[in-house]
């Protein structure tokens, strides 16, 4: 039982990082940014490519070098969630909504497939490994590695909450995804805001790859398609565009998943998790946290 | 014209719509707090009230876009509380919107064309057969639509998306859309904000003629020269209350309005439509 | 930088696309298509070119079927795949399993589409439009990894044997009869979904997607309207289905993949939401493009990938956007003045 | 940008504005001194809201000249300019419907570094309209559309402007709230802000007014002294009624 | 090519190439496996025209993506056919190759699928359907056998969800149920893709088996090993064919992976004498061998004998030849196709995870 619930805590932590990303970004343009996922590959390879660069030393330094990545890694995805949005994304700001949704998609096969043409369509193995020593909490098998990435997970998404909701940035984000051209008239310059938003996100999603791929070891291009759909998920279940929803959504997820596999099968779980979220959406349509408003007429 | 023809003419028993008591809270704040009043057949009936009365909840209230957390709307005398917006529209209650709500990137004839939604006679398999049913209905259509275009006297490209329209323009469209429905009742929430001088005659005017449609009309303006000019009775509103009812003569001199509308001095009536007497 | 949440004047406005419009209006528009979709053959029959083509028009008909939802309605549907499973798998199980003529399997087809789409439609269709998406890419997965997990849908592996078209006694399966008769229900079915669009229904889906509020103060039941336009897409993809039965011969789960569903919202957008003809030429993109790179080899989904974009950014409105214009006879002005004017 | 102190707090020359096809302002010219308060009069369609917009830097200007007080803005990002102290109330309130009032006004003063003024000049609107003091977390959206009104210039009042630019602020408020917001400008204008005041509403406009423009079709047609242009016949015509 | 009115005759002159047609995935997620098998047929066919083609005729590959997707493998199987293939020499995945079967069929082009393996592929009976891998009754069979040998007692089976790994799974099941042997403890199924599996590995736990078999692929095989033995689980591992790879052993980290038993045809590894076929395929390629390097291999072999035999390409003649062939030296042992065109020695050995690599444990005789 508490195995389950940690293991369920522990995959949503992940969800949870990636999730974030895509919440910020939906919440701010309102795009479904299908390529979100792949900048978690992005992110996974970034570092993947460090740690063989560095080689033996970053083995042995090990849990320390690793940061190192982690934190470059975020640099890399960042800009390249940067250099996604000005290209991709910033051309259609006044098209359709729905339009973006197709370079996204464009986006993703690109940055696939793009990756399977520089690291080929072969599974790496990463070359540090976080093997744990194991603690047993309240008859859960759980090791230090495990804690530590949920620690920085909660970290960074508590960094981003005050982000967002503390600093005047944060309110710009909120103010733009409301009214983008009001926006303006404040004096906020929305270009450079949606910009930031898109580097913390995808900074965060690269976070999320790097650990992965650390923890599992093994990352191939298309790693970040599921994840993605996952994120997005979770993203809505904790109400899209709310930051503790989304950290919220990805810990749900988790859990539904790891009891969905316990009571019914693995090959039902996601029956049972979908299910669950559709019940649960009729019933409270707008997510965990996501804040209810009579529109005025 | 079928819309004339749908529009009502017959007197019924008791008051075209009778608000009985109206309750709206929105957690501390009440929006509407008990009130109360009727409209006939061939009133003109003018809501004002300072900013914040309570004047376009009580609207939404009626048309079934709020929830009334208390008391009762009677249509005709029958108890429409709390029915959805198109069950009320049904029930030939129509309104426009206090900022303009029109199909932006659809046509104006098409916008006007949505009031007739409910009256036209096809369906599916007409459509997909193009049956002469389907044909005659939409010609009808779209000659009413150009019928109340020109009644509401539009003057820009009808076959544009209405979004194109300068702001004046697109008001009559919403009323166009609003007649097209054929309305026993009539709710305009603030039809002359953001008109000129000229145009708020042409409006004055053109309420004059709804009405001999034989359509009841409610309207919520701050226009007093508007209100006055037009309205049989006059009901002000503060902080969800009535505080007065009576005719413009009477509103114009109670001391309540004077205080918490008007305002004593001559100063702030001074924007006021005027018109010319003839 | 323009920053209109009503969108900036659509390319349809500027005049070349006038003209274009008035030239080839959509009825001729439709007839020119038909008339290349029919003579392609002519050019090149090869099995392989016949099977593009088929899924081509396949392809259309879902593409069609879905911009009923997303394009008239506004509705985002990220599990439209499901549609087209349920229809591909009641039929495929009636025809080998209990040895139904594909024909004869069309009214079930229909009664379980409509059902699917009252029964995800029914509960979910209050809710915004993102949260609709989610709740459709849900019920998209569920559908597929039910058929993945049952017996009688052939598990993973799926239905396999499903036979040819056969109508009224002639055999239709040979490659080229089937791509006609593909080409002709398609056909009728972009032509139906087109009538619809323009019809009553047709304006109040678009009604409902411009101000749900001031389509209910016009007496329009959004919700019905909304669960009608989401039982027509149903429709459309269970239709689809038999014919993609039909044309593989073995249908498996993975044809139904999120994937797929994204590829046909793809299709939309790319066209133009709520233009026939958009839809119609986008879907040709997106089921033709892959093919036509496959020699790309490696490069294949990156080029595909990046197309998008640039096509994107090019016609941000999609190839072919619907605008919004209505031949108007000349207006006597004087009129208008005196109906302003007179008392 | 050299500041050459002219009195001038706005100075348009030849202005032209396009949409697409539409020729919106034909070869304007406008001004603005310091410490005055400047109505821009006109009917619907006009160009007023498209005058405000391009000084703005919302919408680009195709030829012609902007500057605000003495410096070259005609190509300045709409960030850069409110940075340079012009602030515009946009024309339908455009406040943050899903943001707290509070919040709304914490945006007004987004670009002012120091917290502690924020804060001040909040208060400072909310002794102004005690309305929304009462309202201060109540989402913006759900304000009566009046109060939205409010909003809105005291959002811009936030900004510490020292040139304010109003679009109709009149609009659908109550005879009272019209003469309350038209005082508010009047104060506002005394305690040294210029204001330049886009209305349909001639009459209270030209009441608070020092001189007035009157627009139609893009062009200036009229200018003078508000109370030279209030006894105008043709504005008596056109914007006032007899 | 050519269209309707056109004749779309190619003649089958004696002097112009043999075309095989290879659809396996060089998209989606299985596109790692695609240049394994390109390579390992390229190789036999060079070996073949280097030593004077086929009385005179050269071999020619033609291969196309099948992306392991229903739609694009028939897409591809179109496209050889119209490119005029004689003979079909792919297939990896099960649920892609299914769709194909008829396309060939109709064409008239017999199949040596090398490595898809579904017993669904037979039991159509289609006449020019042949496979070259153990099928998953007989890898499931080899499986039983082993575990039986082993004593295991109770037995936890984990697949993909692929057709491929739950027919193994399921006829796994199925034997252990008849037998007296093992039961079954649990069956579950991961989805593919994924890092994470504990929740999998969980129930596996729970059910506390003495013998676990993962049906799947190595991706994910690797994985589940690691973390089944992360969660404490230190009994014994089976592997099938679909998992026997370098990688695996590198997924789940060498010491994890140690011991662990797979049940795999034969390959060059396994092959006493094979060292200089993998020199070959390294020189050539410079790259490692794979999964299906060999069956591909041996798949261009066998077609190449059977148009031998035949003395043309024509259908018929062909599948007679292939029926008749008996005794042909494969990887995977001497060659005789059953009634239903299958390897009639399973040819599946136990390997196991021997110092990091696999290797040789049990060959089952
Ligand atoms: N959805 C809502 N949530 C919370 N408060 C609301 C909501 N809608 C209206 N209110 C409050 O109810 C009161 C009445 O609003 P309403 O819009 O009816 O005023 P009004 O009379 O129309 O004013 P105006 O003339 O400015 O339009 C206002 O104080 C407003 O803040
Ligand atoms: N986004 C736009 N696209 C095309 N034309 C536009 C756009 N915005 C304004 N116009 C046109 O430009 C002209 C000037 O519009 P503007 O809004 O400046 O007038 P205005 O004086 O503000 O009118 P109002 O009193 O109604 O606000 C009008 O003809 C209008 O139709
Ligand atoms: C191990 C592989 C040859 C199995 C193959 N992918 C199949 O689906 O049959
Ligand atoms: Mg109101
Ligand atoms: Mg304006």
């Amino acid at each position: 039982m508490s195995q389950l619930i940690w293991n369920g805590l522990f995959v949503g932590s992940f969800y949870a990082l990636v999730a974030l990303g895509y919440s910020m970004v939906y919440g701010i343009i309102k795009l479904l940014n299908f390529a979100h996922g792949d900048i978690y590959m992005l992110g996974a390879f970034a570092g993947f490519a460090m740690l063989t660069m560095a080689g033996a030393l970053a083995t042995s330094a090990g849990f320390l070098a690793l940061l190192v990545v982690l934190l470059i890694a975020m640099l890399a995805t960042g800009t390249a969630g940067l250099i996604l949005e000005r290209v991709a994304y910033r051309p259609l700001r006044s098209a359709p909504r729905l339009s973006v949704l197709i370079t996204a998609v464009g986006a993703s096969f690109a940055l696939e497939y793009g990756m399977r043409l520089v690291a080929g369509p072969n599974p790496e193995v990463y070359p540090v490994r976080l093997e744990g020593t194991t603690v047993h909490l309240l008859g859960a098998r759980v090791t230090v590695q495990q804690l530590a990435l949920v620690v920085i997970a909660v970290l960074l998404m508590l960094g981003l909450q005050w982000l967002i909701m503390g600093t005047g940035t944060g309110r710009a984000m909120r103010a733009i995804a409301q009214d983008p051209k009001a926006s303006l008239y404040m004096g906020i310059n929305v270009n450079a805001v949606i910009a930031r938003t898109f580097f913390i996100g995808s900074a965060l999603a690269g976070a999320a790859g790097v650990m992965a791929g650390a923890y599992y070891g093994k990352i191939d291009f298309l790693m970040g398609f599921i994840i993605g759909l996952k994120a997005f998920t979770a993203a809505v279940i904790g109400g899209i565009g709310n930051i503790k929803g989304a950290m919220l959504g990805g810990l749900v997820l988790g859990m539904l998943e790891a009891f969905g596999t316990a009571w019914l099968g693995g090959e039902w779980r996601d029956v049972f998790a979908f299910s669950f979220l559709i019940l649960f959406l009729t019933l409270r349509p707008t997510g965990l946290l996501g804040e209810r408003v009579t529109e005025r007429v | 014209m079928a819309g004339v023809a749908d529009a009502p003419g017959t007197l019924s028993a008791g008051p075209l719509l009778d608000v009985q008591d109206l309750h709206l809270d929105f957690g501390g704040i009440k929006a509407v707090d008990g009130l109360s009043f009727s409209a006939h057949d061939g009133d003109i009936l003018s809501v004002i009230g300072p900013n914040g009365a309570g004047k376009t909840s009580a609207f939404n209230c009626i048309t079934g876009f709020y929830k009334p957390t208390g008391g009762k709307v009677l249509v005709e005398g029958n108890d429409i509380t709390g029915a959805r917006p198109s069950a009320i529209a049904a029930r030939g209650v129509s309104r426009t919107f206090q900022n303009l709500r029109l199909f932006g990137e659809l046509t104006v004839l098409d916008n006007v064309r949505a009031g007739m939604h409910m009256r036209m006679k096809q369906n599916a398999f007409d459509a997909l057969l193009h049956t002469p049913r389907f044909r005659r209905s939409e010609r009808q259509a779209t000659e009413e639509a150009n019928h109340w275009l020109d009644f509401v006297g539009l003057r820009g490209d009808r076959g544009g998306p209405a979004r194109n329209l300068p702001y004046g323009e697109q008001r009559r469209v919403e009323i166009a859309r609003a007649l097209a429905l054929g309305p026993r009742l009539l709710l305009l929430d603030e039809p002359a904000a953001g008109l000129n001088h000229g145009e708020k005659l042409e409006l004055l005017d053109l309420l004059r003629r709804i009405s001999a449609l034989g359509t009841a009309l409610v309207l919520i303006e701050h226009d007093m020269g508007l209100v006055m000019q037009v309205s049989r009775r006059i009901v002000v509103l503060n902080f969800g209350k009535q505080i007065a009812d009576g005719t413009p003569e009477e509103v114009r001199r109670n001391p309540a309005v004077l205080e918490a509308y008007l305002g004593k001095d001559e100063e702030s009536h001074a924007d006021e439509t005027e018109v010319p007497h003839d | 930088m323009t920053w209109n949440r009503k969108k900036a004047p659509t390319s349809a406005d500027t005049p070349r696309a006038r003209v274009l419009n008035r030239l080839l209006g959509e009825r001729r528009l439709g007839w020119i298509g038909l008339a290349v979709a029919l003579l392609a053959p002519f050019v090149d029959a090869s099995n392989y070119s016949l099977s593009v083509l088929t899924s081509a028009a396949l392809f259309v008909m879902l593409a069609v079927g879905l911009n009923i939802v997303v394009g008239y309605c506004g509705l985002l549907d990220l599990g439209y795949a499901a549609f087209f499973a349920i229809g591909a798998y009641v039929s495929g199980v009636l025809a080998t399993t209990y040895g139904w003529s594909l024909l004869a399997t069309v009214p079930v087809v229909l009664a379980a589409a409509v059902l699917a789409g009252v029964i995800i439609g029914g509960p979910t269709l209050r809710l915004r439009s993102d949260y609709l998406a989610i709740v459709t890419l849900g019920f998209g997965e569920i559908i597929r990894i039910t058929a993945n997990n049952l017996d009688i849908t052939g598990g993973p592996s799926g239905i396999y044997g499903i036979p040819g078209l056969e109508l009224f006694g002639l055999d239709l399966s040979s490659p080229v009869a089937f791509y006609y008769a593909v080409v002709v229900i398609v056909a009728l079915a972009v032509v139906g979904a087109a009538r619809l669009g323009r019809s009553r229904m047709g304006r109040a889906w678009r009604f409902i997607r411009e101000d749900e509020d001031a389509a209910e103060a016009m007496g329009i039941h959004t919700y019905k309207l909304k669960l009608a336009a989401y039982i027509a897409g149903a429709v459309w993809g269970g239709l689809a289905g038999i014919l993609f039965g039909a044309q593989l011969s073995a249908i498996s789960p993975q044809s139904f993949t999120f994937l797929w569903s994204a590829l046909i919202l793809l299709a939309v957008v790319l066209g133009g939401m709520g233009s026939t003809p958009g839809v119609v030429l986008g879907a040709v993109f997106v089921s033709v493009l892959p093919e036509l790179l496959r020699d790309a080899a490696d490069y294949r989904f990156f080029v595909f990938g990046v197309l998008l974009i640039v096509v994107m950014i090019f016609r941000p409105q999609g190839l072919w956007p619907s605008q919004a214009s209505e031949r108007t006879p000349a207006r006597r002005p004087e009129v208008q003045k005196e109906d302003a004017w007179q008392a | 940008m050299t500041e050459s102190s002219t009195g001038r707090a706005l100075q348009i020359d030849g202005l032209d504005v396009y949409y697409g096809r539409v020729h919106a302002l034909r070869e304007l010219s406008i001004h603005v001194d310091e410490g005055e308060i400047v109505a821009l009069l006109g009917n619907n369609g006009a160009g007023k809201t498209t005058t405000l917009a391009s000084v703005s830097g919302v919408v680009p200007a195709r030829s012609g000249r902007i500057q605000a007080f003495g410096t070259d803005v005609t190509t300045a990002k709409p960030w850069e300019i409110v940075g340079a102290g012009v602030v515009h109330v946009p024309e339908g309130r455009r406040i943050f419907s899903r943001l707290t009032i509070h919040e709304n006004l914490q945006l007004g003063g987004y670009l002012v570094k120091d917290e502690k003024v924020v804060d001040q000049r909040i208060e400072e609107v909310y002794e102004r309209l005690p309305r929304l003091a009462e309202r201060r977390t109540q989402q913006g959206g759900t304000l009566s559309g009046g109060e939205q009104q409010m909003l809105a210039v005291g959002r811009a009042l936030v900004a510490g402007p020292r040139l304010l630019m109003l679009d109709e602020p009149s609009m659908g408020l109550a005879p009272l709230i019209v003469a309350q917001i038209m005082d508010l400008v009047q104060r506002i204008n005394e305690s040294g802000t210029s204001v330049l005041l886009v209305e349909q509403n001639a009459r209270a406009a030209l009441r608070i007014a020092h001189r007035a423009y009157v627009v139609e079709n893009g062009e200036i047609t009229l200018e003078g002294p508000a109370k030279e242009l209030a006894a105008d016949s043709r504005v008596i015509d056109a914007y006032l009624g007899a | 090519g050519g269209g309707l009115l056109s004749s779309g005759e190619e003649g089958g002159g004696s002097d112009e190439p043999i075309v095989l047609g290879m659809i396996t995935p060089l998209s989606g997620s299985s596109a790692a496996i695609g240049p394994y098998m390109q390579n390992g047929a390229q190789l036999a066919i060079d070996e073949i025209n280097a030593d004077g083609g086929i009385d005179g005729r050269e071999l020619e590959l033609v291969v196309e993506d099948g992306a392991c997707d229903p739609r694009t493998a028939t897409a591809a199987a179109n496209k050889l056919v119209t490119d005029g293939i004689d003979i079909s020499i792919g297939g990896y995945c099960s649920g892609a190759t299914l769709p194909t079967l008829p396309i060939f069929e109709k064409a008239g082009v017999p199949m040596i699928i090398p490595a898809a393996n579904s017993t669904e592929l037979v039991e159509q009976g289609l006449s020019n359907v042949f496979l070259i891998n153990g099928t998953g009754t007989q890898q499931a069979d080899a499986a039983v056998e082993y575990m039986t040998g082993q004593n295991a007692t109770r037995v936890a089976l984990v697949d993909d969800n692929t057709s491929y790994s739950t027919d193994i799974a399921e006829r796994t099941a199925e034997l252990l149920e008849e037998g007296s042997g093992p039961e079954v403890v649990l069956h579950e199924s991961v989805t593919a893709g994924e890092s994470d599996y504990s929740a999998n590995v969980n129930a596996v736990v729970q059910s506390d088996p003495d013998f676990v078999y993962w049906t799947g692929y190595y991706q994910e095989g690797g994985l589940l090993v690691r973390q089944l033995r992360q969660a404490g689980y230190t009994g014994p591992i089976m592997v099938a064919d679909g998992s026997v790879d370098q990688q695996l052993v590198e997924i789940a980290g060498p010491e994890n992976a140690e011991g662990v038993f797979a049940t795999m045809t034969q390959t060059p590894d396994t092959i006493p004498g094979a060292e200089d076929w993998i020199a070959d395929y390294r020189e050539k390629f410079d790259a490692e061998p794979g999964p299906y390097s060999t069956q591909s291999y041996d798949a261009v072999r066998v077609a190449a004998e059977a148009v031998r035999e035949a003395g043309s390409t024509d259908t018929e003649d062909v599948i007679a030849a292939l029926e008749g062939i008996d005794g042909l030296e494969l990887f995977s042992g001497p060659l005789k196709f059953t009634e239903e065109h299958t390897l009639s020695s399973g040819g599946f050995l136990i390997l196991s995870v021997q110092d990091g690599k696999f290797a040789l444990e049990d060959a089952l005789d």
